[in-house]
């Protein structure tokens, strides 16, 4: 395992400490592992906490600033924050008008955010959670754990993020990012294995001319493998699965997002192929995101992310954030 | 069984869990995130500092600080599952200072129904429920036999290894190994594989004390 | 080679074809190979150009924008731009206030430029050009090439076309941009090689536990080959090589850059190291970046960049830009 | 030498460079950035398509196109470098229609020129010129001998491909492969290795225009 890191153990707090460095907009409690504004909450406005497994970034600390997240509790790489970590974050962020927590769909994520949700509300905080599951790869059946939250993430952290800086209440916060998860969907596709630090080697072996269709973003396997081909060729098994899901059409917002290792050169390439996708179906993207979002560690690959926009959304889209992983309008 | 007991038990948890760090991760990356052996290795290495720092006078409570811990230091879905396991036991055995047999057996019936509550796993699904669920049933077997505690959990660790082993075929439908679909089947799950080591850990715990 | 892309000779114009799809605000000239803003030349203004091969995304089409670059003409896969590509994108961007040639010391992107700017100077075009060479790995003596260009190219774009948005003469652009180089100072780090398309494997090979000192951003080896070890000593070498040629003191701006591979989440380890590095000497990171921006495609590593800052870089620094790669205050 | 035998020089370069493509590549990997077999590759691709769709009439129109393109189609720090060697050399043969080995002697001495004036490299810098200088001196010594064509062009290549095998043992000064220092010891020069097939090829059309 090549990595540049100081110790196994040592990841998330050495990274936390960079990000402190790096980031006077932001507060870093160390100990608990919160990112928090440095601006502290704001009374009025509603604050959004997310959180999740280390080894995404920029999602979630990244994304903590003006017109996004009030606070982020990132895990142990892969794996879901304590409920301590997201009680801090929800009570350090919490300006009286109550709290979102967006929790991505994993059975470790859901019943820590839960646990977490639970005490706050024991101590008066009024906690209002929303479940992204966007990843068509999987089905939402009794036979699984439910869609995985992906790339989705990302527009739902940013879109109901505007809207709580307008000090919309809870209730419509909540409402708007729900409907944002509702109209998105993701496909993710891996071109290599990532290495989690702690297990020392790539989490699964991947010939030279085969790639893991219908990836999440721990680093696992996907649905099916297939043979390496053309990016033409891979993005349309992705866009057909989103299109299949919830056909595309209209005003439509794309994120073509890399896994981590993937070069910005190849994810453009990617981008010509979905944007070419998508005027094959009528289809506009008014508004994209081409890099890495939501990552998983070292993994080559990417995913596709898009969002049939309203009015509304276009709005809180183009609204200001400051964020040190999204920027713009201030 | 006593408080040192109990302790004794967690004690070998730690060291089983540590030894099998690497393998327990092995069996995750196979079907999930490699993080299973990480996870417990923090979250057990924590009870045993949690208890060593401030020693608890009964069972109950050895069992309801490991539980509080593991859910305050372990993350995923086995932090909450395992801390849930843990303190439904605790709670049960409330602070009795001598356990028997049968207290013992309907604590761990508790630590299932509490995992079962909270993960909506039934057996079958390829979780740790499949370890969990048959030693359940080993133990009050054994009680209602009237067998002696050593063969108890015996039999306890038994039934754990073996509903372990069984979940290699299943097809997962239940945490991150459900999201591979068919794929799944032909891997042990790792969580079932965890349980099956701290069950038999129980045993281990008698042969020290006793 | 794992790469999604289409062909090995489409990946530039590939990759071109989704910048376009990607940034309205951009106009790519397709069959000259060459990014323009959308907007067109503004006269009065100093264009800046910059170009070099590709594989170093979001360099340098990623910068184009206000604030930044004019036009940027990307070459094929680590090899300069040809004449053609530089005079379509000088006099494509001219303003009538003459054009800034910003130039890698690479003998490539030398001689191209040169070759480029005479020719724009036959037809009119007033051309200055502005040599970056910033890497403390080559000794600039007779015996080498001279000093690489490296990571300081952003800093210079970034500065110098702050600068001519205020409508400041040619002399002046140049001037400060001469003088950010003058201040700026990079060190780069492998871990492993990258893959050129073209040449279907690495370029070198790595074992597991060495890696390579002293690189440029064309995937070449270093200076020298040692063995992995803690992030801690790794940050201290570099940092050491920068300090020894400029010794660090003062307010720095300073980029911790990702080669294209490395996680985000290790990057921000290595800040941690750098920030920490820094405070021992007595200098002060008052401003940063971290994160891919002079990348070598898939190559897992990291450069450090520190530019001694004056009041003047620090306010153009702040000043409002908005490109792909790099954007705030609008 | 008419103009159909520098025409058939730069087919004979293409296809050379076109079966050597990869081996350049791979010898710029060892001490450059992997891309030397791709630009020449492409480079000559684009004469030889520049030659069928405009063909020159004399043979310094073939070189001065030939340089053109190459300087037009192939970036790097080869591009310029081959392609002032080809116009330079194009300049030198003027409008004449027949060379003389004389002639050629001449040119290619004025190439050498305008390599060296353009990239400063001197010989020993490992650079092509350590492949170029010596097939000069080879021409000028055979015309001076007064021996016949095909003998004069064999020492040529012969020269040119000592010089490139000669550039192995020595630390690049000159271009990416002087960031090594002492690293860039012990491989070929890829454009000392390039400048070998293309005066091979000059031998490869005697043989196939006479
Ligand atoms: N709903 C559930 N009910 C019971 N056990 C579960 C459930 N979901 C997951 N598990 C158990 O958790 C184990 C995975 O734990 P771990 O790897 O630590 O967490 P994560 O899946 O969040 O990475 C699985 O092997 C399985 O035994
Ligand atoms: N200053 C120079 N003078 C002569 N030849 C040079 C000089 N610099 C580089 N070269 C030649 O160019 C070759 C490299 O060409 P190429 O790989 O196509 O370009 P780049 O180095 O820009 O990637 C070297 O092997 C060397 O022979
Ligand atoms: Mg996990
Ligand atoms: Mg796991
Ligand atoms: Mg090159
Ligand atoms: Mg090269």
């Amino acid at each position: 395992m090549k990595k540049l890191i100081n110790s196994v153990d040592g990841v998330v707090t050495d990274a936390l400490t960079g990000i402190a460095a790096a980031h006077p907009s932001l507060r870093v409690d160390l100990e608990n592992k919160v990112v928090f504004r440095a601006s502290g909450p704001r009374p009025g406005k509603v604050a959004l906490v997310s959180g999740g497994g280390s080894g995404h970034e920029p999602l979630h600390g990244g994304f903590v600033g003006y017109g996004m997240l009030d606070a982020a509790c990132p895990g142990e790489v892969f794996t879901s924050p304590v409920p301590d970590q997201i009680i801090e974050a929800t009570k350090g962020s919490d300006g009286g008008a109550g709290v979102l927590h967006i929790v991505k769909n994993y059975t470790g994520d859901v019943l820590n955010f839960e646990m977490a949700a639970e005490l706050c509300a024991d101590e008066g905080v009024d906690v209002v959670s929303v479940l992204v599951n966007d990843d068509v790869a999987v089905q939402d059946s009794l036979y699984t754990a439910g869609r995985r939250g992906t790339g989705a993430t990302l527009f739902v952290e940013k879109i109901a993020g505007a809207l709580a800086e307008t000090d919309a209440p809870l209730s419509e916060v909540a409402r708007v990012a729900r409907e944002v998860n509702d109209r998105s969907r993701s496909f993710g596709v891996a071109l290599t294995a990532c290495t989690v630090p702690a297990a020392g080697k790539p989490t699964f072996d991947l010939p030279e001319s085969e790639i893991e269709l219908g990836i999440g973003i721990h680093g696992e396997p996907g649905r099916t493998r297939t043979g390496l081909s053309e990016a033409r060729e891979i993005v349309r098994v992705a866009m057909d699965a989103i299109n299949d899901d919830l056909p595309l059409s209209g005003d439509v917002l794309v994120m073509v997002n890399g896994m981590g290792g993937t070069p910005l050169l190849e994810l453009y390439i990617v981008y010509a192929e979905v944007a070419a996708y998508l005027a094959e179906k009528g289809a506009t993207p008014v508004r994209n995101l081409v890099g890495n979002y939501v990552t998983s560690l070292d993994m080559q690959g990417f995913s596709v992310t898009t969002c049939a926009l309203t009015d509304e959304f276009r709005a809180l889209w183009d609204a200001p954030v400051e964020t040190p992983g999204l920027r713009w309008g201030r | 069984m006593d408080t040192s007991f109990f302790v004794a038990w967690m004690e070998e948890i730690a060291t089983a869990v540590q030894a099998q760090r690497d393998h327990l991760t092995q069996l995750d990356a196979a079907i999930g995130d490699a993080d299973h052996g990480s996870n417990l290795d923090r979250g057990f290495g924590e009870v045993r500092r949690a208890l060593a720092d401030s020693p608890p006078e009964t069972p109950g409570a050895v069992l309801r600080l490991a539980g509080a811990t593991l859910i305050r230091k372990v993350g995923g879905a086995s932090g909450p599952l395992y801390g849930t396991a843990f303190r439904q036991m605790g709670r049960s055995l409330g602070d009795v200072s001598d356990i028997s047999l049968a207290e013992l057996s309907t604590a761990l019936d508790a630590a299932l129904a509490g995992v079962q509550k909270l993960g909506a796993a039934v057996e079958g699904d390829k979780t740790m429920v499949d370890a969990l669920a048959p030693a359940v049933r080993a133990l009050a077997k054994a009680v209602q036999d009237g067998v002696k505690a050593e063969d108890a959990l015996s039999a306890v660790a038994a039934a754990a290894q073996e509903g372990a082993k069984a979940t290699i075929p299943l097809q997962a439908r239940k945490g991150r190994a459900s999201y591979l679909g068919s794929r799944s089947a032909g891997h042990e799950d790792p969580g079932a594989a965890s349980t099956a080591l701290v069950l038999s850990a129980l045993r281990t715990a008698g042969f020290r004390t006793w």
